[in-house]
């Protein structure tokens, strides 16, 4: 029989050893899946992850992994310090969408006034936006006591009707010839966010990432905040001892992950995808909730987890034009990979043990 | 506009259709939650019961197998959340996700092959004079056996629950597992029969969606269905008929939106095509608006892991 | 005694926990009708012991025989098979079901329910112990809840009744009843193994006792052959240190309550009624009462977790009935409460940081926000050092530390902070003798230094010894405190509510 | 030259979506067959429109793609740019607006067979309610909605229209529930601009309803509820595209066929359809390929009265690209 013996403390070497544990693990199941589809699983493993850094197109795939990666990173560093302190925000799609419109609105306002100001106006609003739609879970939650899982995620469901709303109604671009979608922000420049360095895929939301991940790294470990919401998470009644407003902290981490969110979007909307359009979201929203896991709510995790994620999305995409692999197994493998990490993570809270069972 | 065009007995024999898929998916929850599991893998699962449901009865030609295979799918699909969660004690909510994620892909390589086939009719049972009474018949006699089976499995649960030793412990298992593990019931092997049940309820449902609803296989076809059930599941304050409430108000309100688009109603289509989720939200907060009798409902060990240290 | 007349035999049991043996080579027998104690200090191995004969645990080696043949039960299921019953100390009701649904949880082969409410009511009536089979369990007294215990047991017809440390929750004159209750089984024949920390009660109760230390037998005895401190020093194995109490001169008033009425935050819980009384500089205050009386809500409505009308509370004078935890710690009011592992302490958090959970304030941890770990790291090490804290180091996780030095943390780290005011709640609970008297001395020098405490505690001999004046919390209420020189139990038994409702059918008999 | 031309597909859905993406990867099908080994095809499915477009469709030039062809409305932005950096990539955007020297647009008259769907419903309906399950409020969706119409008002001047918005391109359960309160409302007709089967099911399971299929021909409701269908056939156009590559004849174009070039199909008109009817559905379609016939011939007025079209005049393709207006007669307002 197998035994879990509970260790005093998590091991900081299996903390460390899990997530690569988890990788090839996944790789061998996904290899297995592969071949199962009748695909060379060296070959699909190696296209999905090693060719986009190392392979021939490198020099394209490795900007575009971090645009990929960027709004996957600033929304699960938001939601990371929520699920920290045991609040949880499923609804960053909403967020993003919200964000995005808002951000969007307030660009769109300006056209075509070529002003220095217009995109910093942009993202405060886009912040500003996916923080108020984060505050309707968080106040109906600290009012109501009604479950914030729930409420945030079947907002995102509001937000999609919103988006197509938009998209259809007050956004839509005058000079579309009646589609959906908004004009092409990225061809309005003062409200374009666009590669910093030609062909590093590099754009401003790149860059709030990054600070997203320092800001939360210093939060967590330096300052008073950062250890409450550890704290809150760990034991809520010590917390409540120690002085912790729950209230407040359900405001703050919902009202960051929001505002985090609502940037993701607002950085995608003004770059890469360029458009309000009825289907501009991309479940980044819910990627990111993997990405937060996979990183293991840590900063320095989730920006490790968040390039990962953005490889095995760039990697499949590779992998479906050139070997014909699925769409669907692309999805199926990402999942394997969320469940090889769950389950070795056993392995830093608990000692395995072979043996007779001591519990009966 | 033309209101008096809406007939309120085709709406409710017509909600009852639409909201079959999740109510199935929602009572097994239920069970599950009374356990003290939180499983938010039910999209994952109610996707892999459509598909499985769908290829078993394009195959065998047999609605009924089609079920049989749907709620088999759901229940194994859920047993690696299970696994997971129980015996490898993982976070419920990640794995929850993480299902979901993996039930959307692997059920969309499993549909390849049956895109765009017709499956087999499942037919209406005939319950001759009854379903020619007035109202009633065009209402309660009137529908495919599904209908009847959600129907049947919503009191049976509370049934379950309420008048059984099984459910009794059920219920201890999810209020405290520490003292049912004390008095020695098999907390796991009990959570891990009831996360099987939800899977196949959870099954069941979405090869209503496959089979009968809409019924066509086609990816991601529940849509959102699964997380409406989870949010109906604490809609209902736990309790089996406040599910069957929850079910038919928000299937009321999809189809009660579309009736008044179709009649010409001067409401905005984004507002109506929203309103079945502001209005689940609405209901939700007035729910829990009242903190004692929502913690009364919850099951105390909601979502907490279980490790036997003694 | 012969062989036939053993009812349970143990033979040479053992259990290994990860570096602990938690029973080793353990062997002694119970005869029929017998009341027998398990003695032995927090972690001696006493609660391992009767769940291996409870069939919660196996053990690794040795034997057991009941009645002669030999007895290995997988499961509870089992024992309760082999007519062996046992009344847990903690987790094993279910506070959102009825009584009845409890009850029949803990049956093999419960009948109907109403049958089961049917003789719910008779069996509670026959032993003085009054149920409504359909009340909700976390509606009810730690005492009520008791009952259910008990009542579980007794529908059963057990051969051998375990009770592990049943009286914790009991105010003196229900540890009567109980007492005649557990004596009336015994005379119908049913064997009664005990486990207390009381001593007093076992020497009234038990017949024979078994001494345990570190999971080995080290004496066998009867226990009204034997002094309670000579049965202490067996368990301990050294001479106890009585804590002694300079006389102190009163000073001002530091704490005063008025007119406190705040609800529990839990929906189980007990609501504070109309609470006052005020506390000197240099004084300390008992608190008694039984477990469930307002003790957690009386520490959260001091500690400032909970808040109340802003005049209820008032510190040196001034109001702070509407401070939170952290103002209240600034102004010199300080708590430590009673669950260690995740109220006072973060579990999976090192020592460092729980020393920051609440000495941040009051020692400079925190400048703008920002902590400073090193600051926090040494007053961990002070805590450590000077309580004497057996860990390896601050960087280790609390749960890590066994109960009584995470104990000793806890107390320590709010001592150290120099409050005006100290509020505790179960200063000792679990805590091996030793460590106790360390805590209680340190307590007392808090109160020589001028500061005002008050403890909580449902340990009445440890109120008696540290505490000037005593009062009693009953269902919310605070009874007006008393000097605690002179107070007999019985007095403090009426104040702490008498027997509450129970019947006092055995006192009639007695 | 050895090499086989490399010609790539961006698809919106998944190739199983039985709908629009569907019928462009049977173009993708029978170019391969077409071709044989002269051609290697690559695809990419379920292709969110905005960033991942322009990945997808860069990755495909880079790999070598010498013609692609991406296959939705909101490709057309990322597919301009890619075509930017690789000025020897042949492009042919679908639905869109956007031209240059290497982009070609291509897109269907799909109102045309709209047409003959009014047509034939307009005469089919007892109950004059024919009930309309569209998508979003585009142009293109209420091009569909105004040309039937127009059809079914000529032979049935009692003919009433009810719009059901579903907000979505496919969403089985929705479209269901959408057909199910269309029929409730009294429609025995509905035509659909979603690319699900389930109103077919719906029709099928409350009798005496006909639909007809959308962008493939739902043949498995045949013969009835489903009495027609419109067809996109995307083969002849891919193949002339691809062979003017090969023929280095490819120059940039702006496609708009219909009918006549057989871009749109007729689906079987089914045996439940009155022979008479049939003959003058099958006359209607004729006319239209031939050009003889427009679907949008004057005198035509707007929802609110104003006149569009003269007598005899007939709608320019730049109104049509960009209709926004439902014209006389149909009742309700387009959401926006
Ligand atoms: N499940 C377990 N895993 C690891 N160690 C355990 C476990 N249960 C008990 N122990 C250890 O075994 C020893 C004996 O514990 P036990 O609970 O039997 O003591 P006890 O005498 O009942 O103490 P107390 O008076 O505090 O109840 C202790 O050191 C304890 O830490
Ligand atoms: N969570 C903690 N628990 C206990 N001690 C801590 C903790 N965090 C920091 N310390 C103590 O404070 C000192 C300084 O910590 P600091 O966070 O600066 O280390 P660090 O080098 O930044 O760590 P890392 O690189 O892992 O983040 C450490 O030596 C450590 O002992
Ligand atoms: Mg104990
Ligand atoms: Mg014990």
């Amino acid at each position: 029989m197998i035994r879990l013996e509970k260790r005093p403390e998590p091991s900081s070497l299996w903390t460390a050893v899990t997530p690569v544990l988890a990788v090839v693990l996944t790789m061998i199941a996904g290899g297995i899946l592969f071949a199962a589809l009748g695909n060379e699983p060296v070959i699909a493993i190696r296209t999905i992850f090693w060719d986009p850094i190392f392979g021939e197109f490198a020099f394209y795939y490795r900007g575009q992994l971090l645009v990929k990666a960027a709004p996957l990173i600033l929304i699960a560093i938001g939601l990371s310090l929520g699920f920290r302190a045991g609040i949880w925000n499923i609804g960053a799609e909403g967020q993003y969408i919200i964000g995005a419109i808002c951000g969007a609105a307030v660009g769109l306002a300006f056209y075509p006034a070529n002003l220095w100001i217009v995109f910093p106006l942009m993202v405060i609003a886009g912040a500003i936006g996916g923080f108020l739609w984060a505050m309707i879970p968080a106040i109906l939650k600290t009012r109501f006591n009604t479950n914030e899982i729930l409420v945030s995620l079947l907002l995102v469901y509001v937000a999609e009707a919103i988006l197509a709303w938009m998209a259809l109604g007050p956004l839509r671009n005058p000079e579309g010839a009646g589609f959906p979608g908004s004009r092409n922000l990225r061809q309005y420049e003062a409200a374009a966010n666009l590669e910093l360095i030609e062909g590093t895929g590099i754009h401003w939301g790149v860059i709030a990432a990054l600070i997203a991940v320092i800001f939360a790294y210093v939060l967590l470990k330096r300052h008073m905040m950062g250890f409450h919401i550890r704290l809150t998470g760990q034991s809520p009644r010590a917390a409540r001892f120690a002085g912790v407003n729950p209230n407040m902290l359900v405001i703050f981490c919902l009202g960051l992950s929001g505002a985090l969110a609502g940037l993701a979007g607002l950085f995608e909307v003004s770059g890469p995808a360029g458009q309000i359009s009825i289907d501009f979201n991309v479940f980044y929203g819910f990627t990111a909730i993997i990405v937060a896991f996979l990183g293991r709510l840590h900063p320095i995790g989730i920006l490790l987890a968040g390039l990962l994620m953005a490889l095995t999305y760039i990697g499949g995409e590779a992998a479906q034009s050139t070997l014909g692999l699925p769409a669907a197994a692309i999805q199926a493998f990402q999942g394997m990979l969320l469940f090889f990490l769950l389950a070795v993570d056993l392995l830093t809270n608990y000692r395995v043990r072979l043996g007779r069972e001591g519990v009966a | 506009m033309d209101l008096s065009a809406i007939n309120p007995v085709i709406l409710v024999a017509s909600l009852m259709v639409a909201s079959t898929p999740i109510l199935l998916a929602a009572i097994g929850e239920l069970v599950v939650e009374k356990s003290g599991v939180l499983n938010l893998g039910v999209e994952g699962m109610m996707i892999t019961g459509a598909i499985c449901g769908f290829a078993i009865a394009v195959e065998t030609g047999s609605p009924t197998l089609g079920f049989i295979a749907a709620a088999l799918g759901g229940a194994l699909l859920s047993l690696i959340f299970g696994v997971l969660t129980q015996v490898l004690l993982s976070n419920q909510v990640a794995t929850g996700l993480a299902l979901t994620l993996f039930g959307l892909g692997i059920s969309a390589l499993l549909g390849q092959g049956y895109i765009g086939i017709k499956p087999p009719a499942t037919p209406r049972i005939d319950l001759g004079p009854l379903s020619d009474l007035p109202v009633v018949g065009r209402i309660l006699f009137s529908h495919d056996l599904m209908v009847y089976v959600s129907l049947a499995l919503v009191a049976g649960v509370w049934a379950f629950l309420r008048y059984t030793r099984g459910g009794l412990i059920l219920r201890a298992v999810g209020e405290s597992h520490d003292a049912a593990h004390a008095l020695g019931y098999k907390v796991i092997l009990i959570r891990l029969a009831a996360i099987a049940f939800g899977g196949a309820c959870a099954g069941l449902g979405g090869a209503y969606l496959s089979l009968v609803r809409v019924p066509q296989w086609t990816e991601g076809m529940t849509a959102g269905a699964g997380w409406i059930a989870l949010a109906i599941v604490v809609f209902a304050g736990w309790r089996a008929w406040g599910v069957l409430l929850g079910a038919y108000l928000f299937g009321g309100v999809t189809v009660l939106q579309l009736n008044l688009q179709a009649a010409g109603m001067a409401i905005p289509v984004e507002v109506l095509s929203m309103s079945p989720y502001l209005i689940t939200i609405l209901v939700l907060v007035i729910m829990s608006a009242d903190r004692r009798r929502a913690a009364m409902g919850a099951p105390a060990s909601l979502g907490r892991v279980f490790h036997a240290s003694s | 005694m012969t062989g036939t007349e053993k009812l349970l035999a143990l033979e040479g049991l053992t259990k290994a926990y990860p570096g602990v043996v938690a029973n080793d080579d353990v062997s002694f027998s119970i005869a029929p009708g017998r009341v027998h104690a398990l003695l032995g200090e927090n972690g001696a191995g006493k609660s391992t012991l009767v769940k291996m004969i409870y069939g919660l645990v196996r053990p690794d080696r040795g034997r057991m025989l009941l009645r002669g043949a030999p007895y290995e039960p997988h499961t509870p299921h089992d024992a309760r098979n082999a007519g062996v019953a046992m009344v847990f100390q903690h987790f094993s009701l279910f506070e959102a079901l009825d009584v009845a649904e409890n009850v029949a949880l803990g049956m093999e082969n419960p009948p109907s329910q109403r049958q089961l409410s049917r003789r719910i009511r008779e069996v509670s009536e026959e032993y003085g112990l009054p149920l409504d089979p359909t009340r909700r369990v976390g509606e009810l007294s730690a005492g009520e809840r008791q009952r259910v215990e008990i009542i579980r047991c007794l529908l059963q017809d057990p051969k051998l009744l375990i009770m592990d440390e049943p009286t914790s929750v009991l105010t003196p004159q229900e540890v009567d009843i109980l007492f005649e209750t557990l004596r009336k089984l015994s005379e119908e024949g049913t064997a009664i193994l005990y486990i207390s920390h009381k001593l007093e009660e076992i020497r009234a109760l038990c017949e024979s006792a078994t001494i345990l230390r570190l999971g080995k037998v080290v004496a066998n005895c009867d226990p009204r052959e034997k002094s309670a401190r000579e049965l202490a020093e067996l368990m301990v194995g050294q001479t106890l240190h009585t804590p002694t109490r300079e006389s102190t001169a009163e000073g001002d008033v530091a704490l005063e309550l008025s007119g406190l009425s705040v609800a529990s935050s839990n929906p189980f819980g007990t609501s504070l009624k109309d609470v006052s009384v005020s506390v000197r500089a240099g004084e300390v205050l008992g608190v008694g009462g039984v477990a469930g009386n307002g003790q957690d809500e009386l520490l959260a409505a001091l500690s400032g977790e909970c808040l109340a009308a802003p005049d209820a509370v008032k510190l040196k004078g001034r109001s702070v009935g509407q401070l939170g935890p952290n103002a209240r710690r600034r102004l010199g009011l300080l708590a430590a409460p009673e669950e260690r592992l995740g109220h006072a302490a973060a579990p999976d958090m090192s020592l460092t940081e729980n020393a920051l959970l609440t000495g941040a304030i009051r020692e400079n941890l925190v400048s703008n926000g920002f902590l400073k770990w090193g600051s926090a790291r040494s007053f961990a090490e002070i805590v450590i050092e000077r309580f004497d804290v057996r860990t390896p180091g601050p960087e280790h996780a609390a749960r890590s530390l066994s109960g009584g030095n995470l104990q000793k943390f806890v107390i320590g780290r709010e001592i150290l902070q120099r409050p005006e005011v100290l509020v505790v709640n179960q200063p000792t609970w679990g805590v091996d003798a030793s460590a106790a008297a360390a805590i209680r001395q340190a307590l007392l020098d808090l109160a020589a230094e001028g500061a005002a405490v008050i403890v909580i505690s449902q340990d009445l001999d440890e109120l008696m010894e540290i505490s000037d004046r005593f009062a009693a919390l009953n269902e919310g209420r605070l009874s007006p405190p008393r000097p605690a020189k002179g107070l007999t139990v019985d007095e403090i038994g009426l104040m702490m509510g008498g027997a509450h409702d129970m019947e006092v059918a055995h006192h009639g008999a007695a | 030259q050895d090499d086989p031309l490399k010609v790539g597909f961006i698809y919106v859905g998944p190739i199983g979506d039985g709908g629009w993406t569907y019928e462009h990867n049977e173009g993708r099908l029978a170019v391969e067959e077409h071709f044989g080994d002269q051609v290697e095809t690559v695809y990419q499915e379920s292709v969110p429109e905005g960033a991942d477009a322009e990945r997808a469709i860069t990755q495909m030039a880079l790999q070598g793609a010498d013609l692609i062809f991406t296959t939705s409305f909101g490709y057309m932005d990322p597919t301009i740019n890619v075509a930017q950096k690789f000025p020897d990539v042949k492009f042919e955007h679908a639905t869109g607006y956007k031209r240059a020297d290497n982009v070609s647009t291509y897109s269907a008259r799909f109102y045309e067979g709209r047409a003959v769907q009014g047509y034939i419903a307009g005469q089919m309906t007892e109950t004059n309610k024919i009930g309309y399950i569209g998508s979003f409020p585009i142009p293109e969706v209420i091009r569909g909605i105004n040309s039937a119409y127009l059809a079914a008002k000529e032979v049935n001047p009692d003919v009433e229209f009810n719009v059901v918005w579903a907000y979505t391109w496919f969403d089985p359960a929705k479209e269901a529930d959408a057909a199910q309160a269309l029929i409730e409302q009294g429609a025995d007709v509905i035509l659909q601009h979603t690319d699900s089967t389930a109103p077919q099911a719906a029709a099928e399971k409350a009798g005496d309803v006909y639909t007809f299929g959308q962008a493939s021909d739902m043949a498995e409701y045949k013969p009835a509820p489903r009495i027609s269908s419109i067809i996109d056939n995307w083969a002849p156009y891919y193949i002339d595209r691809v062979q003017a590559v090969m023929d280095g004849t490819w120059e940039s174009t702006d496609t708009w066929g219909g009918i006549g070039t057989g871009m749109v199909g007729i689906g079987e008109i089914t045996d439940a359809v009155p022979a008479d009817v049939k003959e003058g559905a099958l006359a209607l379609k004729e006319r239209i390929g031939s050009g003889e016939y427009h679907p949008f011939t004057g005198p035509i007025n707007r929802q609110d009265g104003s006149q569009w079209l003269a007598e005899g005049e007939t709608a320019t393709d730049e109104t049509l690209l960009g209709m926004d207006f439902y014209v006389e007669g149909l009742e309700g307002e387009i959401p926006n």
